[in-house]
C-alpha cells in the first residue's frame, strides 16, 4: 500500500543503457529519511556509497537525483531538491528550488527522478502519467535559460496536446534545466528552473551537464497524493496560510530590501570579495528597486501566499529587456555589492545574465569576485584575464561571467570554483596555495552564502555556522547548535518545502504527521531523523575524493578572511572569535555523537541505524 | 499604542487626493489640500506620488530644529510640532532627505504628519476606495523607513519608467 | 458676504492693454446663474449686449470665460468650464474638463478668469495666492500638448520655489492650455488639460489662439472656499463617495469598454462617418485595451473615487511611447470606428495625436471622417489631400489631423469645421451646399457626439440634439424641457463631473449644493426656473448668431440628414429617427420652455425668467 | 432575471500562487487537484500568470454546441451546469468556447466547467484573503463584455508581457 503523502514510485533512468523504469523504497526508509536531502543521501549511499572516494562527481557513475518530499505541493511553497555527489564539496548537498516541476512530478505519479550513467548525445527526460521517456535535446544544447524555457514550453505543450487533442487546453509543464555553465561543466553551476529560481549550491548543474542531460520536464494531471488525515490537513493548510498572510513586511519586501539593510544594519554583506561587509549606499535600497523595476509586486510559487518573489524588468538603457526576480538578496549582494556595484539596474542585468547562463548566483559570483580581487592584487594581470577587471565595472563582470560559462581563457580555470581555481592559479603563478587561499571565501569548497560571521550581528551566520556545516558554505543550512537546525533546514530540505514558508514548528510537524501518518515530532526529528541525515552526509564529506578530501578539524573551519577584523562600519575591528569556534565545534561534535575529530562514533552509528557506515568510518578514526 | 507606519505603494495611487481632503478636514476643519500633512505630487499626469513623513529612524528633522520645536511621539513614532515654539525657519524641511515638511500657508509653521495619533484618516479613505496606495501596518522602527523619504520627482521618474518604459525618461525633466 | 463655495473674486484680464482687474458678482447673479456655463453666458451678454450678432468670436473683443462653479473641488469630480461666443455654433457652450486647475485657482482665491483683447505676443496667465500676472509664452508657442505641460510644469514650479524657497516643496500647478490646432485657430479646437482631458465642444481652443493666450496656470495654497453648512457638507461628501465606490463596473471599465458595446449592443456608434452604427469587432473589446495597454487601471481626478480614467501606453512598434487615457469612449469611437479602424493600438495612437495637436477628439475626427467620405464619393480627389486616403488606414488620418492642425492643403478648409468646410468645398467644387451637407453630421455647426439617434436604443433620441442649445454636444442633450434642465445645465454651471452626478440620487446632489452655497436651490426650482433661464439665454444668443452665419429657426432645429437614413446593418437594420416624433417633441419642448412655435423666447418668458434685457434683440427675431 | 454575480478577473494582479486551483479542487473533488480545478492558472512565461475560467458569455456558445444537451445554465447565477451522465466527452463545448475554457476531467474524462460554487466561489475567497484581488466578486448583471474575457490565456499573456516588459514582452512568448 502506497505510504501516505507519497505518489509511491520514483523514476529510475540509466542514460548509458537508455533504460527507464520505476523504483520504490521500503516504507521504513521513507519514514527514516523522509525525502529530498535525506532520502537522496540514502539512495546515494545504496548506489555508490561503497566506492564513494573513487566516484568522479562529473563521471557517469555519479547519480543525479531530483526528489520531492511528502509535503511538497501540499504544504505552502513546493520545491524540488537536487542532490548527488557534489563536484564542489565531494560530499552531498540537498539543493532546493521552488518550481512547478515539483508538484507536476507528483501529479504525474512520481516522487522523484534518479538519473545515472551518461547519454551519448544531449537529451531531456519527459515525465508524464504514462511514465518517463528520453527525448532529443540537441536543438536545446547551448541555449540560454530563457530560450530553453520558451522552446521546451511550446514543444512539450504541443506534444502533449497532440497526444490527447480534445482534452482542452494543456497547462504548461514544469521543468528544471541547465544553462551553458552546466553544459560546460562549470563546477559550481546550478540547476535552473522558472527563469530565475536555482538549486544553487552543490554544483548539480555540472552533474547534469556531465550526463548530457539538458532538462527534466514533467506534466501530470492527477491529484496530489492521498494523505493520512485529509480533513486535518485542510484545516492545518488554512491555518498555515493565515500565518503566512500575516507577515506583512516580508510579503511586501521579500528579500529585495536586504541589499542595503544587511550591509547597513548587520555589517555582514560581501563587498568586493568580502574585503568589507558594511556599506550605506542608499541608491541600493529596496524602494529604489521597487518603484522603478518591480513590474509585479507579489509573485508566488505553488500554493504559497507569502509572495516574497517580485518580477523586475529593466526597460531602458543598455540592458533593456533584462527580466529576473527582485533580485533576491543573495544576488543583490553577490552580483552587486560583491562586485562593488551599487546601481540596481546593473545588478538586475547581472543577476538575469547569471541566471540565464546557468551559473550559481552565489558560487559563480563568488568566484568572479575572487578573480577581481586577484586582479586588484596583481596576481592575475590584464593579460591573464584578457580585459580590464575593475571593481564596479558592470561590463567587465558581464564579460567575466560569459568567459567562465564558456570556459574561455582564464574562465577555464575559474570554472573549477573558487577553491580549486585558487590551487590551480597558485600552481600557474608559482605561489604557495595559502597565498591564494587567503582570499578564497569558501568552506569545504562551497562558496559561502552572503551572510558574514565577523559582525556576529547577522540573523543567520555565526561562529560555527559554516565551519561544521556538512553542506559547507550553504547559508540556508547553517549550523546553530547541532539541535535546532535539525528540525529547521534539515527538515524543510527533506520534506522539500520552502524555508521562507516556515510556520510555528508545532503547526509544521502536525502538518507532516497529518500528511504521512508517521509519528513525527520536533523532538523525534531533532534526536533521530535529523542527526541520521547529517551524520550520513558527514560520512560522505569525510570520504570525499577523488580530487579533494577534507582534513577533519582543519577544514571544519571558517575561511581565513572571516578572521580578519572588519575594516569599516559600526562594527569596525570586530571579527569571528577563533577560540569560540574551536570550543563550539567540539560541543557540536559531541552533541551529534561524533568524536573530537568529527568522525561519527560506532555507538552513534548503531543508534541512528547507520551501521552500514561503520566499515568506512572505522578506517578514518 | 504599538509603533505604526504608513506603507505607501505609489503605483496604486489613483491621484484622487482624498487623502489631502481627509487630512485637512481632520486637522484644519475643512478641505485644504495645501494644509494637508500628506500632499500628492503629480510631476506628470498619471504619475501621482503621495508625499508624507516616513518617520526616519534617526529623525534628521528633529535634530536640525534650532528651537527644539519638534519632538517624537513615543507611541506612534510620529514627529510632533510645537506650533508656539516653531519660528518657520524651514530648517526641518531642508534637513529632511525628502523635503517633506513645509510651512503652513496660514501661519508659516512647520507642518508634519502626526499619524493622527495612531488612526490616520488618509489611510481610511484610501482603503475605502480600494486603492491601498496607503496601508497602515503595525511594525517596529526600521532603517528602511528613511529610504522612503525621497523627493517626489525622483520617485515619479522611477514610476514613469516603469509605466511607460523608454518614453518615461522624457516625461519628467 | 460671499455665498458658500465661492472664492468670491473673479479675474478680468484685458490682454490688449495687459491690464488685470478683480471683479465680483452679486449674490443675485450667482444665485440666478451659479457659475460656469450659466454665469459665462450672463457675463458674455453683459460685456457685448445687443451688438452680439456683429461680434466675430475670433475678434479680440470677443470675451473668453474660464470659470469654476460653487461646487467645484468640493463635490466629487472637480472640473473647469470654458465658454464664450463659440466660433462653431455662434451661440455659447459650457465646455468642461476635469483638471486640478479648477481647484487650484479656487485655492488661490479666484472663481475664474474672463479674458478680453489680444496679447501682442504669446502669453500665459499665472494665478497664485498673490494675484495674477501675464508671463511670456514665446518659447511655448508651437509646442504640442505634452511638451507644453512638461515645460510649464518645470518652469512654474521653479519660479514659485524661487519666490518662496523655504516653504518646502511646491506642488505642481494646475493648467489648461492649447496645442497647435488652437494656435492656428482651427475652429473646433479644444482647450486641453492633463494631457488627455479636453474642453472639447465649442471651439474655445481657437478663441484662446486668437488671443495669443497659450495657457492659464494656477497654484494656490489656501483652503477650498468656506461653505454655508460645513458639517452637513462633510456628511454628504462621505455619503456621495460611498455611492461612487459602490459602482464596480464603471470604476473597473470607465468608458473604455464602450468602443465595442455601443456598436455591438446599442448600434449607435459612428462607423465611417456614420454610414453605419453597428459592428461586432471582438478585437475592439475592453479587455483588448486593458491587458495590453492600460499601465494604470485606476486613475482619478481631484476628489473623485469613480476613477473611471485609465492610462494607456504603446510600448512597442511604430507608435512606441504614445500616452493617453484609456482612450475614453468618444475617442475610441471617433478616432477608431469612425475611421473604420478596429485596432486598439492604432486607436490609442490617433487619440494621443488628437490630444497632442489640441484637436477636439470628437469634432476634429468628425471633420476628418467627413473629408474621407467626400473622397469616397469622389467629391474630393487624391490631389486635394496630396495622397490617397483610405478607410481603416491609421496613417491616412494621422496625416489629415496634422494637416488640419497646421492648416496645410485641404486641411486649411477642413480646419473650419464640418459645416463650414461643407459650404466651402461646395463652393470650390461648384456643387449645391445640400449635396455636401448630406454627409455633414453636425447640429448648429457642432459635430455630433458618438451617440446616434437612429437605433433609439442609446440614451440619445429624437430631439436630443435637434432642440439642444449646444447643438451636437452629447453631454447635455435635450429631453423634455423640464427634466434635462437639472442635468448637464446644472452640472456645467455648478461645474462638476456628469459621471459623478448620474447614479447619485438627485436629491442628495441638490442637498449638497444647498449645504455648500446656502442658496435656496432645489430640484424643482432648478427645473422650472434657473435651468430654463440659462437655456433661454443660450437660445437667444444662439439664434442671434452672426456674423458669418445665422441659424434658421425650426429648419436648423433638426438632426443631420444622415440621421434620417435607415440603418444599413446590425440588429436595428432599417430603423431610423422618426421625423414626425421629432417635430411633435420639438413643439412640446418649445412650449415647455415658454418659447414660441419657432423656438424664439416670448416676451412674457423673458420677463418671468428675469431676462428682460434680451427683449430688444430677441424681438427682432420674432 | 439572473442574480447579478460575476467573477471579475485582473490577470496583472495574479501572483501565481494557484491557491484558487487548490481551493476549487478541494471544494469539488475533496482534495488538492490543480488539474481538476474549474479555474486553472496558465503561465506561458514566468511572471505572466493568467487565471483561466468560464466567463458565462451571455449567448452561452458551449451550451448551444453540446450535441447531447449535457450543458444547461443555472437559474440563479447563470453558471454553466454540466450533467456528467449525459456528457460523452466529445469536446464540442471545448471547441465552441471562444477561450477554450472547458476541458475533460483527468478523472472521469467529462467536460468540466465552473459552476460559481452556487454563488460563493472558493477561488475568490482565497484570492481576496491573500490580498491579491486578481479575482473579485462583482454584483453586475450579464453584459456583452463577459464574452470578451473568454480569451486564450496565451493571447492574454502576450498582452500582459508587453504591458509589463515593454518591447522585450514581444519576445518572451513564442
Amino acid at each position: 500500500m502506497t505510504p501516505r503523502g507519497y505518489a509511491g514510485k520514483y523514476l529510475n533512468v540509466d542514460l548509458t543503457r537508455e533504460k527507464i523504469g520505476d523504483v520504490t523504497f521500503p516504507e521504513e526508509t521513507l519514514e527514516q529519511y523522509f525525502g529530498g536531502r535525506g532520502l537522496g543521501a540514502k539512495i546515494l549511499w545504496d548506489r555508490i556509497g561503497g566506492k564513494w572516494s573513487e566516484v568522479d562527481p562529473l563521471g557517469p557513475e555519479n547519480v543525479f537525483i531530483a526528489l520531492t518530499g511528502p509535503m511538497t505541493g501540499i504544504y505552502p511553497g513546493g520545491r524540488i531538491c537536487c542532490t548527488g555527489k557534489s563536484p564542489v564539496s565531494n560530499g552531498t548537498v540537498g539543493s532546493t528550488a521552488s518550481t512547478e516541476f515539483a508538484h507536476e512530478l507528483r501529479t504525474a505519479g512520481y516522487d522523484g527522478v534518479i538519473v545515472s550513467g551518461r547519454a551519448d548525445k544531449p537529451i531531456y527526460i519527459l515525465v508524464t502519467e504514462e511514465g518517463g521517456e528520453i527525448r532529443d535535446a540537441s536543438h536545446l544544447w547551448g541555449t540560454m535559460g530563457e530560450e530553453t524555457l520558451k522552446i521546451l514550453n511550446k514543444e512539450v505543450s504541443d506534444e502533449l496536446v497532440s497526444r490527447d487533442p480534445d482534452v482542452g487546453l494543456m497547462k504548461e509543464p514544469g521543468m528544471i534545466y541547465v544553462g551553458p555553465a552546466g553544459e560546460n561543466m562549470v563546477r559550481n553551476a546550478c540547476v535552473m528552473t522558472k527563469l530565475c529560481h536555482a538549486a544553487g549550491y552543490g554544483g548539480y548543474g555540472s552533474v547534469m551537464g556531465s550526463k548530457n542531460l539538458k532538462a527534466i520536464v514533467a506534466k501530470g494531471r492527477g491529484p496530489l497524493p492521498e494523505v493520512y488525515a485529509p480533513e486535518a490537513v485542510k484545516l492545518l493548510w488554512k491555518r498555515a496560510h493565515e500565518h503566512l498572510i500575516s507577515r506583512d513586511s516580508f510579503r511586501r519586501q521579500g528579500t529585495g530590501y536586504g541589499g542595503w539593510s544587511t550591509g547597513n544594519f548587520y555589517s555582514s554583506e560581501p563587498i568586493r570579495n568580502w574585503q568589507e561587509e558594511w556599506h550605506d549606499e542608499r541608491s541600493f535600497g529596496g524602494p529604489m528597486f521597487e518603484t522603478r523595476f518591480w513590474v509585479k509586486k507579489q509573485w508566488s510559487d505553488f500554493n504559497c501566499t507569502t509572495g516574497c518573489m517580485k518580477v523586475s524588468c529593466v526597460k531602458t538603457g543598455p540592458w533593456k529587456g533584462a527580466i529576473t526576480d527582485n533580485p533576491d538578496y543573495e544576488l543583490q549582494s553577490y552580483c552587486g555589492t560583491n562586485f562593488g556595484i551599487y546601481d540596481p539596474e546593473a545588478n538586475i542585468h547581472l543577476s538575469a545574465l547569471i541566471d540565464n547562463l546557468g551559473h550559481s548566483g552565489i558560487g559563480g559570483a563568488n568566484t568572479m569576485g575572487y578573480a577581481a580581487e586577484l586582479y586588484q592584487r596583481g596576481i592575475l594581470t590584464e593579460k591573464d584575464v584578457g580585459f580590464k577587471l575593475e571593481w564596479g565595472d558592470t561590463e567587465a563582470f558581464d564579460r567575466l561571467a560569459r568567459v567562465i560559462a564558456y570556459r574561455e581563457g582564464v574562465g577555464d580555470v575559474l570554472a573549477e570554483g573558487t577553491y580549486r581555481a585558487a590551487l590551480k592559479i597558485a600552481e600557474m603563478k608559482g605561489l604557495k596555495p595559502e597565498e591564494l587561499l587567503r582570499y578564497a571565501v569558501h568552506v569545504k569548497g562551497i562558496e559561502v552564502g552572503a551572510h558574514g560571521t565577523r559582525s556576529d550581528e547577522d540573523f543567520l551566520a555565526h561562529d560555527i555556522g559554516y565551519a561544521v556545516n556538512v553542506q559547507g558554505g550553504d547559508h540556508t543550512s547553517v549550523v546553530r547548535d547541532g539541535y535546532h537546525e535539525l528540525s529547521g533546514s534539515v527538515f524543510t530540505d527533506s520534506a522539500v518545502i520552502c524555508n521562507f514558508a516556515r510556520t510555528p514548528q508545532e503547526l509544521m510537524f502536525d502538518f507532516a504527521k497529518a500528511v504521512t501518518g508517521y509519528p513525527i515530532t520536533v523532538e523525534s526529528w531533532r534526536r533521530l531523523n535529523g542527526p541520521r541525515i547529517v551524520t550520513l552526509q558527514k560520512a560522505f564529506l569525510l570520504l570525499g575524493g577523488p580530487d579533494v578530501t577534507w582534513e577533519p578539524v582543519r577544514d571544519d573551519e571558517n575561511p581565513p578572511r572571516f578572521y580578519e577584523p572588519l575594516p569599516s562600519g559600526p562594527f569596525k575591528g570586530r571579527t569571528t572569535d577563533r577560540e569560540l569556534v574551536r570550543r563550539r565545534r567540539l560541543v557540536y561534535f559531541e552533541t551529534l555523537g561524533w568524536d573530537e575529530r568529527g568522525i561519527p562514533k560506532k555507538e552513534t552509528l548503531e543508534k541512528l541505524d547507520l551501521g552500514f557506515l561503520e566499515k568506512s568510518m572505522f578506517r578514518l578514526r | 499604542m504599538s509603533s505604526i507606519w504608513i506603507v505607501r505603494d505609489y503605483e496604486n495611487c489613483s491621484g484622487c487626493r482624498r487623502c489631502e481632503l481627509a487630512c485637512s478636514m481632520h486637522h484644519e476643519g475643512w478641505m485644504w489640500p495645501e494644509a494637508s500633512r500628506i500632499r500628492v505630487f503629480m510631476p506628470f499626469p498619471g504619475v501621482e506620488v503621495p508625499h508624507l513623513c516616513a518617520q526616519c529612524d534617526d529623525y534628521p528633522c528633529v535634530e536640525s530644529c534650532p528651537v527644539e520645536a519638534l519632538s517624537v511621539d513615543g507611541g506612534t513614532t510620529a514627529v510632533i510640532v510645537d506650533e508656539e515654539t516653531c519660528i518657520g525657519c524651514g530648517a526641518c524641511a531642508k534637513a529632511c532627505p525628502g523635503t517633506v515638511p513645509y510651512l503652513h500657508p496660514r501661519d508659516r509653521k512647520a507642518t508634519i504628519c502626526d499619524l493622527c495619533g495612531g488612526d490616520p484618516e488618509c489611510v481610511k479613505v484610501c482603503r475605502e476606495a480600494g486603492y491601498n496606495a496607503l496601508r497602515l501596518v503595525h511594525e517596529g522602527m526600521s532603517g528602511h523607513r528613511k529610504l522612503f523619504a525621497r523627493n517626489p520627482v525622483d520617485v515619479a521618474k522611477d514610476l514613469a519608467v516603469k509605466f511607460f518604459g523608454e518614453k518615461g525618461e522624457e516625461l519628467i525633466v | 458676504m460671499t455665498p458658500g463655495g465661492y472664492a468670491g473674486k473673479w479675474l478680468d484680464v484685458d490682454l490688449s492693454k495687459d491690464k488685470i482687474r478683480e471683479v465680483e458678482y452679486g449674490d443675485k447673479v450667482l444665485e440666478q446663474y451659479l457659475g460656469g456655463r450659466g454665469l459665462a453666458a450672463k457675463v458674455l451678454w453683459d460685456k457685448v449686449g445687443d451688438k452680439y450678432p456683429e461680434l466675430d468670436p475670433l475678434d479680440p473683443k470677443s470675451p473668453l470665460m474660464v470659470y469654476t462653479g460653487p461646487m467645484t473641488g468640493i463635490y466629487p469630480g472637480s472640473r473647469i468650464c470654458v465658454s464664450g461666443k463659440s466660433p462653431v455654433s455662434m451661440g455659447t457652450v459650457g465646455s468642461t474638463a476635469a483638471t486640478e486647475f479648477a481647484n487650484e485657482i479656487k485655492e488661490a482665491g479666484y472663481d475664474g478668469v474672463t479674458f478680453t483683447g489680444k496679447a501682442d505676443r504669446p502669453v500665459y496667465l499665472l494665478v497664485t495666492d498673490d494675484g495674477a500676472e501675464l508671463m511670456d509664452a514665446g518659447h511655448l508657442w508651437g509646442l504640442d500638448g505634452e511638451k507644453t505641460l512638461i515645460k510649464l510644469n518645470k518652469e512654474v514650479t521653479a519660479e514659485l520655489t524661487k519666490r518662496k524657497p523655504n516653504v518646502g516643496l511646491w506642488k505642481d500647478p494646475g493648467m489648461v492650455y492649447i496645442g497647435p490646432a488652437g494656435e492656428n485657430m482651427v475652429r473646433n479646437a479644444a482647450v486641453m488639460a492633463k494631457i488627455c482631458h479636453a474642453c472639447g465642444y465649442g471651439g474655445y481652443g481657437a478663441l484662446m489662439g486668437s488671443k495669443n493666450l497659450k495657457a492659464v496656470v494656477a497654484k494656490g495654497r489656501g483652503p477650498l472656499p468656506k461653505v454655508d453648512a460645513p458639517e452637513a457638507a462633510k456628511l454628504l461628501w462621505r455619503r456621495t463617495h460611498q455611492i461612487l465606490i459602490g459602482r464596480t463596473a464603471m470604476r473597473r471599465q470607465g468608458t473604455g469598454y464602450a468602443g465595442y458595446s455601443v456598436g455591438a449592443v446599442t448600434s449607435s456608434e459612428p462607423i465611417r462617418n456614420w454610414q453605419e452604427e453597428w459592428h461586432d469587432e471582438k478585437s475592439y473589446g475592453g479587455p483588448m485595451f486593458e491587458h495590453r495597454y492600460w499601465v494604470k487601471k485606476k486613475w482619478a481626478d481631484f476628489n473623485c473615487t469613480t476613477n473611471c480614467m485609465k492610462i494607456s501606453c504603446i510600448k512597442t512598434g511604430k507608435w512606441k511611447g504614445d500616452i493617453t487615457d484609456m482612450p475614453d469612449y468618444e475617442l475610441q469611437a471617433y478616432c477608431g470606428t469612425n475611421f473604420g479602424i478596429y485596432d486598439p493600438e492604432a486607436n490609442i495612437h490617433l487619440s494621443a495625436l488628437a490630444d497632442q495637436l489640441g484637436h477636439s477628439g470628437i469634432n476634429g475626427p468628425n471633420t476628418a471622417g467627413f473629408a474621407v467620405e467626400l473622397h469616397q464619393r469622389d467629391i474630393l480627389k487624391d490631389s486635394d489631400f496630396g495622397f490617397k486616403p483610405k478607410w481603416g488606414d491609421p496613417d491616412t488620418f494621422d496625416r489629415i489631423m496634422r494637416m488640419m492642425a497646421n492648416r496645410e492643403k485641404i486641411g486649411d478648409v477642413l480646419a473650419e469645421g464640418t459645416y463650414r468646410a461643407a459650404l466651402k468645398i461646395a463652393e470650390m467644387k461648384g456643387l449645391k451646399p445640400d449635396e455636401l451637407l448630406k454627409y455633414a453630421v453636425h447640429v448648429k455647426g457642432i459635430e455630433i457626439g458618438a451617440h446616434g439617434t437612429r437605433s433609439d436604443a442609446d440614451y440619445t433620441h429624437d430631439i436630443s440634439y435637434a432642440a439642444n442649445v449646444q447643438g451636437g454636444d452629447h453631454t447635455s442633450t435635450s429631453v423634455d424641457g423640464y427634466n434635462d434642465m437639472s442635468g448637464a445645465v446644472f452640472t456645467d454651471s455648478a461645474v462638476f463631473c456628469n459621471f459623478t452626478y448620474y447614479g447619485v440620487p438627485q436629491s442628495l446632489v441638490f442637498d449638497f449644493a444647498k449645504a455648500i452655497t446656502g442658496f435656496d436651490i432645489n430640484l424643482h426650482k432648478w427645473r422650472s426656473e434657473t435651468g430654463p433661464r440659462i437655456v433661454t439665454l443660450q437660445r437667444a444668443l444662439l439664434m442671434l448668431g452672426g456674423p458669418d452665419l445665422k441659424w434658421t429657426p425650426v429648419k436648423d432645429d433638426d438632426n443631420p440628414p444622415r440621421f434620417y437614413e435607415p440603418l444599413p446593418s446590425g440588429p436595428y437594420k432599417g430603423k431610423t429617427t422618426d421625423r414626425k416624433l421629432v417635430d411633435e417633441k420639438l413643439k412640446a419642448y418649445n412650449e415647455t420652455l415658454g418659447w414660441d412655435e419657432r423656438g424664439i423666447p416670448t416676451k412674457e418668458t423673458l420677463k418671468k425668467l428675469d431676462l428682460g434685457f434680451l427683449e430688444k434683440s430677441v424681438s427682432k427675431l420674432r | 432575471m439572473v442574480k447579478p454575480l460575476w467573477i471579475a478577473r485582473d490577470p496583472s494582479a495574479c501572483s501565481g500562487c494557484r491557491r484558487c486551483e487548490l481551493a476549487c479542487s478541494m471544494h469539488h473533488e475533496g482534495w488538492m487537484w490543480p488539474e481538476a480545478s474549474r479555474i486553472r492558472v496558465f503561465m506561458p512565461f514566468p511572471g505572466l500568470e493568467v487565471p483561466h475560467l468560464c466567463s458565462q458569455c451571455q449567448d452561452y456558445p458551449c451550451v448551444e454546441a453540446c450535441p447531447v444537451e449535457a450543458l444547461s445554465t443555472d437559474p440563479d447565477y447563470g453558471a454553466v451546469i454540466v450533467d456528467r451522465e449525459k456528457c460523452t466527452s466529445c469536446g464540442a463545448c471545448i471547441r465552441a468556447c471562444p477561450g477554450t475554457v472547458p476541458y475533460l476531467h483527468p478523472g472521469d474524462d467529462k467536460a468540466t466547467i465552473c459552476d460559481l460554487c452556487g454563488g460563493e466561489p472558493e477561488c475568490v475567497e482565497v484570492c481576496t484573503e491573500a490580498g491579491y484581488n486578481a479575482l473579485t466578486i462583482v454584483n453586475e448583471g450579464p453584459s456583452v463584455h463577459r464574452k470578451l474575457y473568454s480569451r486564450n490565456p496565451v493571447d492574454t499573456a502576450r498582452d500582459l508581457a508587453v504591458n509589463m516588459f515593454g518591447e522585450k514582452g514581444e519576445e518572451v512568448i513564442e
